[in-house]
């Protein structure tokens, strides 16, 4: 214990949740390696320990039990909310940190873990609010119409969070012209693409609150019934392996922490990507691999600044962190939200198939507590 | 006096009429016979006295009281058991727990139950059954049980239908003694329906000929045998009856 | 209004596909087979090369349709056979919760092999893009696909009727399901019957993939569990071991769930599935042989 | 003639039964050896577990035992009845829902789940008054389905527990201000001492065992071999289903109550299909005619599943580490159930129960 | 050579031994009648040589083929038709689907179905009540009726040999009579060999033949139907001891 300082992965190494936590996982590491290789922290070496929770709550708890009795300083659990609750419980339990991979709820801390719990990404309902203040501000989008898949608090959450946008482009001009919900695993959703049609003028914006991979299905069904207008999506839908599905897709709209299309205005984020590569033998797919890499980035920060390990004073360090640059835009933790409320997206576009950045935004005010706890 | 009667019963299924206006009455202490071509309305009629069939016309009744629209259970409850056609014994339980259920149906303790059911046995004369598990049972002993589960908590009627089914000449004498003991030790008012005729003419007071849902006959056993008409519809030749062996050894 | 009609006999259409399936193998076996779904699964998985990747690597997915459509169909019918063999034909005299959780194990295994071929990312492709046309009927506007899979369906269930119906194999095929030893002793043979039964089944299977496939443009593998689930239910309202029922069911569920969807308040559309099921309870309180209760499932005493 | 003499003396029925009344408590003296021994077994596990000291193991053995009460309850109806529920799982929900709003900090109750009544959000109760609570619960929720659902047999029956467990998810999964929708509901204090599972787990065993030698046992079984015949034997069927639902489903509301407080966090979709199955599988596996076929089905395939894992994350042989690819440990669990069924397809114990050799009788 | 040979036939259940090291043999056009107490065996005996239940030991020949162990479809193939005890019909198909049922098993040969067709009006044609109910639901038989049905269905075949336990269970005694009316007519017309479990030792001595009794799973006689039907010598058998 004194020669090396732990992080313990308890993450999906198998089922669903793998394909989210195997890649935020490979860019943490990508960060503990180059930490290491630069002499470590505070002099000792990162010591990686694992624990599979085969994408399922009890062995969640288990893994992350597990990885504590391996004297784990930091406790690294899956990225959703949900998946990663367990293992983030049993850490709080102890005492110890436990930082979610890219997880979007705000539950995903203080609120629902407790004081000792953070995310490495961004909420869900500032995709939302940005989304919508993007379309209005930039695009000129006027009537909204918001589609919402209630599989997940993270769809919510983003519909929440332009939900709280809405009022103030209403305010300007902009109209809610409809809504719907559907499930993730809907065969069809041709009652709700028929809804959208028989509005008397279709919709300038579509806010779709969903992730895959039902997202995909309901994309590619709006468009075989020939709805034209922008579709507008959380982080959730970012990545191209999927385009294929709805060839020459167009006015297709997603908002990201970097870019993996090779055109992120930073260079080192290209640099980060050619690193990824390199150790993966891939491309990252989506930018879910990012918060892994600003997880132990921030983390190890405040291990240095605390001089220590010890959970309580990093803690104090983290909370402290206000506009805290990072590969991947600034990132703020405070005694009251151990997750980013407000911070600076890239808006990628999809145009006949081919997407790439084309602005970014941050949106005007910081998601309130009360739109988030709503 | 008591009874249990069938009233003016009909039954139709899907145009098909099963029973036409049956009249029928059992006493306690008395064995009735119902005989009758196959397809006649025997277990039909079995059926509606059990609450397993709504008769489409007509009442049940027991002592004067309807009983038309009671489930199965309550039927039985009131004292009315059955076997069936094929023995349909509870197949993956011993034999003693299949007697037992019926007791606890009753509503005895499982004690009583137990304690009864052993006495059953015993009284029937298959006390070394009880631990066998009645699925595995050879067929003329599935019809013992069958009759044992039936007789548990004395009910004061008790229906057959087809005991003797599949048994020899000598296992058929057997169970007629059996059954003449139902009635004249437990009291039971007993309808036993067969196509073993010897055992029928040779058992009941009073036999009912059914055909086509219709009673073309009824009367003292003498009376049935001598029918013309019950000849003609039913009866064949004397090997159906076994009646020389029967004869032969009362 | 036709719009809806049509929404809700597209989705019922596969809802009665899988009904028919299920009930196809019920049928035969008694058995509710829980690895249908996974079957549908792999037929979708078929059309790709293994690969983890998050990318889908296109394998049968490029060929042209007229070579597609019958490689796919081998492949369920195949597989379902390759079960029938391997698995099901251990358990010809199980109880039925014995079988049901030997198809659910079945389907585990299908399952989790796919997931170590190509991992559990939903893969997307694009399959037959040009079905995702729009046509106009009568006013109307759908896809051009929501119209073949109403076609196929309506073309199956009446072919799959008169098989049954009018060949010595169909009646075989029932009187294996409602006796195996029996039929065997009058000289069926019921094992050639049972595997034509699971032929059928599979291929019923891989006529969803395809459908599936095409409609969402997404291969996930837990995609056949969410229809198998309604298929399921559909064969049990439709009346056990009666086709045409289980066809009816499915399309009745279809239209259950896109009429409450257009009809339900948008606070209580979430709730949309919580009122199906009730439906789905209700309907079997009152009729629980099913719509059209097929024969024999009413026994006398 | 052997007839004959056989009933000359004898006399009727009754009156032979009015003396030989067995022994009071005789069948319970007779069978009560197996809640027993299955106790034992638990208790032993739990020891053994308690002396390594090892913190996952310590989790996975309370999941055994979770794991454990919830088959037996699923035993309690499905091996008595022989109706297949596809839906106690949602018994498994209440209960887990219950235990969490009975005790969960007021002030986090009030954020999270602002739509329950005041008097249950100001209430916060020690967890084994919640799991008592919760079971009621759980168990007049099963008496109200149960009143409907009771009358149907057969596949109907199993579908329309189905359709309870689904709509019992699709609202706990959408009712936002009550249950917090498909997000999970944290802030359920966690247990993570095994007693209270092991007490747990033996309570369900010992209800179970009560209610198979109980007359309302007796008939159920008998109803599921014969159902015709039992109603002729006066038994009223949908009745003493209804009995082992209620049972059965107040066994299933602890056990989602346990669960709740073992993990601390509950989210709908855990008690869904994949519990549904995997707590089917764990019963039929061992044999769901016998109780001890239902415990012995989840210690046995647990076993297995830690074995399993064991062998993925890798085991030092000599020299050389020898490790399962990923995902092979469950193709395997599926072919080895697989093989298990096909071998004894009426599961591992048969229909028989756990007992010492000697007082090997049936039930 | 005989038409069926069984030799030292055993069938085991777990523990029980319900047929202990049986011979017998039967000629093409030969009838057999078999009887003897509950629990004989004799039930075990025809499920043996019909394929459905295993045989511990010994061998059955029949039509010159070698069946032991064979798969019941095959050993119908080779003409051996049977009708089980406690009657199995297909409950969910119509009386005449049951009928047609068998008569797959010839659909190889050229004019298989206009046979059929006659064998369903011969059938019709002993059992009139059949014919009636010909599309009806066959499990809403009455329980005469679908013993009627399943005797029927056994003959449609075409079989060289037929055995059917207890052909009398549940018949009324006018049909009991026309059914062995038309098994002496087959026999007569087509050398149809018949294995008949039979309780009626007075059916037995009037239509003749040989017959064998069996009790406890051995053969105990052997012999001619109609002196053996009356003698006391079955009855002694029967019961395993002398008369008291
Ligand atoms: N549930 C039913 N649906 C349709 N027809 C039925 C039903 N039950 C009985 N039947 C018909 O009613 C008639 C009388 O049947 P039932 O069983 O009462 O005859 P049975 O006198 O008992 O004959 P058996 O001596 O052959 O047992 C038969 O033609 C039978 O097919
Ligand atoms: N499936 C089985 N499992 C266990 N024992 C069986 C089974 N079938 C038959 N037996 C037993 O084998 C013995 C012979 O039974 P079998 O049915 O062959 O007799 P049977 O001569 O046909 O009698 P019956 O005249 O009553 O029909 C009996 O003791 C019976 O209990
Ligand atoms: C991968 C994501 C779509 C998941 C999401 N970040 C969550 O919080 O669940
Ligand atoms: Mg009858
Ligand atoms: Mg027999």
């Amino acid at each position: 214990d004194d020669e090396t300082i732990v992080i313990g992965f308890a993450t999906a190494e198998s089922g669903f949740m793998e394909a989210y936590d195997k890649p935020a996982q490979e860019a943490a590491l990508i960060r503990i390696d180059e930490i290491n290789a630069a002499g470590g922290l505070l002099g000792k070496q990162i010591k990686v320990v694992k624990a599979d929770t085969k994408s399922d709550r009890a062995e969640g708890a288990k893994a992350g039990l597990s990885v504590l009795d391996q004297g784990a300083d930091l406790v690294v659990v899956s990225c959703d909310y949900d998946f990663g609750s367990p293992a983030a419980l049993a850490a709080e339990d102890a005492g110890n940190i436990s930082f979610f991979l890219c997880a979007e709820s705000v539950k995903a801390g203080i609120q629902g873990v407790g004081p000792h719990s953070f995310s490495a990404s961004v909420l869900a309902a500032v995709q939302g609010a940005t989304m919508a203040e993007w379309a209005f501000k930039e695009k000129g989008a006027k009537d909204f119409y918001r589609l919402l898949d209630t599989w997940t608090a993270y769809n919510k959450g983003i519909c929440d969070g332009f939900d709280w946008m809405m009022p103030k482009l209403e305010a300007q001009g902009a109209k809610l012209v409809g809504e719907d919900t559907f499930k993730n695993e809907d065969a069809s959703i041709a009652a709700q693409v028929t809804r959208i049609k028989s509005l008397p003028k279709e919709p300038d914006a579509i806010m779709l609150c969903t992730m895959m991979p039902g997202a995909v299905s309901a994309i590619k069904q709006l468009r075989a019934a020939g709805i034209n207008s922008m579709i507008l999506n959380g982080s959730g839908v970012d990545g191209s392996y999927w385009l294929s599905a709805v060839p020459d897709l167009t006015n297709f709209y997603v908002p990201v922490q970097g870019s993996i299309y090779g055109d992120d205005p930073n260079p080192a984020v290209l640099k980060f990507n050619a690193a990824y590569k390199e150790k993966t033998g891939a491309d990252p797919s989506s930018q879910y691999v990012f918060p892994g890499y600003v997880m132990v980035d921030v983390w190890a920060k405040a291990v240095e600044r605390a001089g220590t390990a010890d959970a309580d004073a990093v803690v104090a360090e983290l909370e402290k962190m206000k506009n805290e640059p990072t590969l991947f835009g600034p990132r703020t933790f405070t005694p009251e939200l151990h997750h980013q409320n407000q911070t600076r997206y890239l808006i990628v576009e999809t145009k006949a198939g081919k997407p790439g950045v084309v602005g970014n935004w941050t949106i005007s005010e910081p998601v309130p507590m009360e739109a988030l706890l709503k | 006096m008591s009874h249990l009667s069938a009233e003016n019963v009909s039954v139709s299924f899907a145009g098909l009429k099963a029973l036409s206006s049956v009249d029928l009455r059992i006493t306690p202490g008395r064995i009735s016979g119902l005989i009758g071509p196959n397809g006649a309305g025997k277990t039909t009629l079995v059926n509606v006295l059990t609450g397993f069939q709504a008769p489409t016309e007509g009442t049940i009744k027991l002592d004067g009281a309807a009983l038309t629209g009671l489930k199965p259970h309550q039927v039985r409850r009131r004292g009315i058991a059955r076997t069936f056609q094929g023995g349909r014994l509870f197949r993956d339980l011993p034999v003693l727990d299949n007697l037992e259920v019926t007791g606890v149906g009753l509503g005895m303790s499982r004690r009583a139950a137990v304690a009864e059911a052993e006495a059953m046995l015993d009284w029937i004369g298959i006390g070394a059954l009880g631990t066998r598990i009645a699925g595995t049972l050879p067929y003329t002993d599935e019809r013992r049980v069958a009759i044992g589960r039936a007789l548990m908590g004395r009910p004061a009627y008790i229906l057959l239908d087809e005991p003797a089914a599949g048994m020899s000449a000598l296992e058929a004498r057997e169970l007629s003694a059996l059954i003449r003991h139902i009635a004249a030790d437990l009291g039971c008012g007993v309808l036993l329906i067969e196509h073993n005729v010897g055992l029928v003419l040779g058992l009941c007071e009073h036999i009912v000929v059914l055909d086509s849902g219709a009673i073309i006959e009824e009367g003292p056993p003498a009376a049935i045998r001598d029918s013309e008409k019950v000849r003609h519809a039913y009866m064949g030749t004397a090997a159906n009856t076994d009646l020389p062996v029967l004869e032969a050894m009362e | 209004m036709l719009q809806i009609l049509f929404d809700a006999l597209s989705l019922g259409s596969l809802y009665a596909l899988g009904a028919l399936g299920i009930a196809l193998i019920f049928g035969v076996m008694r058995l509710v087979n829980f690895a249908h779904g996974d079957v549908i699964a792999f037929c979708v998985f078929a059309l790709l090369w293994p690969s983890t990747d998050a990318m889908a690597i296109v394998f049968a997915g490029q060929l042209p349709w007229y070579l597609l459509v019958p490689f796919v169909l081998l492949c369920g019918a195949g597989l379902s056979v390759l079960c029938e063999i391997v698995v099901f034909r251990r358990f010809r005299q199980a109880n039925p919760a014995t079988m049901m959780i030997a198809s659910f194990a079945l389907g585990f295994v299908i399952r989790y092999f796919l997931l170590m071929l190509f991992s559990s990312r939903p893969k997307s492709i694009s399959l037959l893009p040009e079905l995702s046309q729009p046509v106009e009927i009568l006013g109307a506007r759908l896809p051009l696909l929501q119209l073949i899979t109403i076609v196929t369906t309506m073309v199956i269930l009446i072919g799959l009727t008169l098989f049954l119906r009018q060949t010595r194999f169909g009646l075989e095929m029932r009187a294996a399901a409602e006796n195996f030893s029996m039929a065997r002793m009058l000289g069926v043979r019921a094992n050639r019957v049972i595997m034509g039964a699971f032929a059928l089944s599979g291929a019923l299977a891989a006529a969803i993939a395809l459908i599936f496939g095409a409609q969402t443009g997404t291969l996930d593998i837990q995609m056949g569990a969410s229809i198998m689930l309604m298929a399921f239910i559909a064969t049990v309202i439709g009346g056990l071991g009666s086709l045409g029922g289980a066809v009816l069911a499915g399309f009745l569920l279809g239209a259950a769930s896109v009429i409450m969807q257009v009809m339900l308040p948008i606070d209580a559309r979430p709730f949309r599935d919580a009122f199906v099921y009730g439906a789905v309870i209700l309907v079997l309180l009152f009729r629980p042989q099913g719509l059209i209760a097929a024969r024999g499932t009413k026994e006398r005493v | 003639m052997a007839v004959a003499a056989s009933l000359a003396n004898s006399t009727a029925a009754g009156a032979a039964a009015a003396e030989r009344k067995p022994a009071r408590f005789a069948l319970a003296r007779r069978t009560i050896l197996t809640p027993v021994l299955l106790s034992l077994l638990l208790l032993a596990i739990a020891l053994i577990t308690v002396m390594t000291g090892s913190r996952p193991l310590n989790q996975t053995v309370i999941d055994v035992f979770v794991r454990v009460i919830l088959v037996v309850g699923l035993y309690i109806f499905i091996g008595n009845s022989g109706v297949l529920s596809f839906g106690h799982i949602g018994f498994t929900c209440l209960g887990a829902y219950a235990a969490a709003w009975l005790t969960i900090n007021p002030m986090m109750k009030r954020g999270s789940l602002p739509g329950l009544p005041e008097w249950l959000l100001a209430t916060r109760l020690p967890y084994w008054q919640s799991a008592v609570l919760a079971a009621l619960f759980a168990a007049l929720a099963a008496l109200i389905f149960g009143r409907v659902l009771m009358r149907l047999s057969g596949i109907a029956a199993s579908i329309a527990t189905f359709a309870m467990l689904a709509m019992i998810n699709t609202i706990y999964s959408n009712w936002e201000s009550v249950t917090g929708a498909t997000s999970s509901v944290v802030g359920i204090p966690i247990v993570r001492v095994i007693w209270p599972y092991l007490i747990g787990a033996v309570v369900a065993i010992f209800i179970a065992w009560a209610h198979a030698i109980s007359r309302s046992g007796l008939a159920l079984r008998a109803a599921r071999d014969e159902s015709t015949a039992a109603a002729a034997s006066g038994v009223d069927i949908p009745r003493e289903r209804l009995v082992a639902f209620v049972i059965s489903g107040a066994v299933m509301g602890l056990g989602g109550a346990l669960m709740a407080h073992s993990i601390g966090v509950v989210t709908p979709d855990t008690f869904y299909l994949g519990l549904t199955f995997i707590t089917l599988s764990m019963l039929v596996v061992g044999g769901m005619g016998s109780l001890s076929g239902g415990v012995v089905g989840v210690v046995l395939l647990s076993a297995l599943i830690q074995a399993l894992r064991w062998l993925e994350a890798g085991v030092s042989l000599g020299e050389s580490t020898f490790a399962l690819p990923k995902g092979v440990q469950e193709i395997a669990l599926g072919v080895i159930m697989i093989v298990i069924l096909a071998l004894r397809p009426s599961g591992l114990m048969g229909n028989r129960e756990l007992t010492l050799p000697r007082s090997s009788r049936n039930k | 050579m005989s038409l069926l040979a069984l030799s030292d036939i055993t069938i085991r259940y777990s523990r029980l031994t319900a047929v202990r090291n049986v011979s017998f043999s039967m000629d093409e056009g030969e009838i057999l009648f078999i009887t003897g107490p509950n629990g004989a065996g004799k039930s075990s005996l025809l499920r043996a040589i019909a394929g459905v239940t295993p045989v511990a030991g010994g061998r059955i020949d029949l039509a010159g083929h070698e069946i032991t162990g064979q798969a019941p479809e095959n050993i119908a193939r080779l003409g051996f038709s049977m009708v089980p005890e406690g009657r199995d019909v297909f409950g969910s198909l119509t009386t005449e689907e049951n009928l047609l049922v068998g008569t797959g098993m010839h659909a190889r040969e050229r004019g298989w179905r206009s046979r059929a067709a006659d064998e369903l009006e011969a059938v019709y044609a002993t059992f009139p009540m059949l014919k009636e109910r010909r599309h009806g639901q066959a499990g809403l038989l009455s329980g005469g009726q679908q013993q009627m049905l399943v005797i029927g269905r056994a003959l449609m075949t075409n079989p060289r040999l037929v055995a059917i336990d207890e052909p009398s269970l549940g018949l009324a005694p006018n049909i009991n009579d026309q059914v062995y009316e038309r098994l002496i007519a087959l026999r007569a017309q087509r050398q149809l060999t018949l294995l008949i479990v039979e309780q009626s030792s007075a059916r037995a001595m009037m239509v003749g033949g040989r017959m064998i009794l069996m009790r406890g799973g051995q053969i105990v006689l052997d012999g001619d139907a109609r002196t053996l039907g009356n003698g006391e010598a079955i009855q002694a058998a029967y019961f395993g001891y002398e008369d008291h």
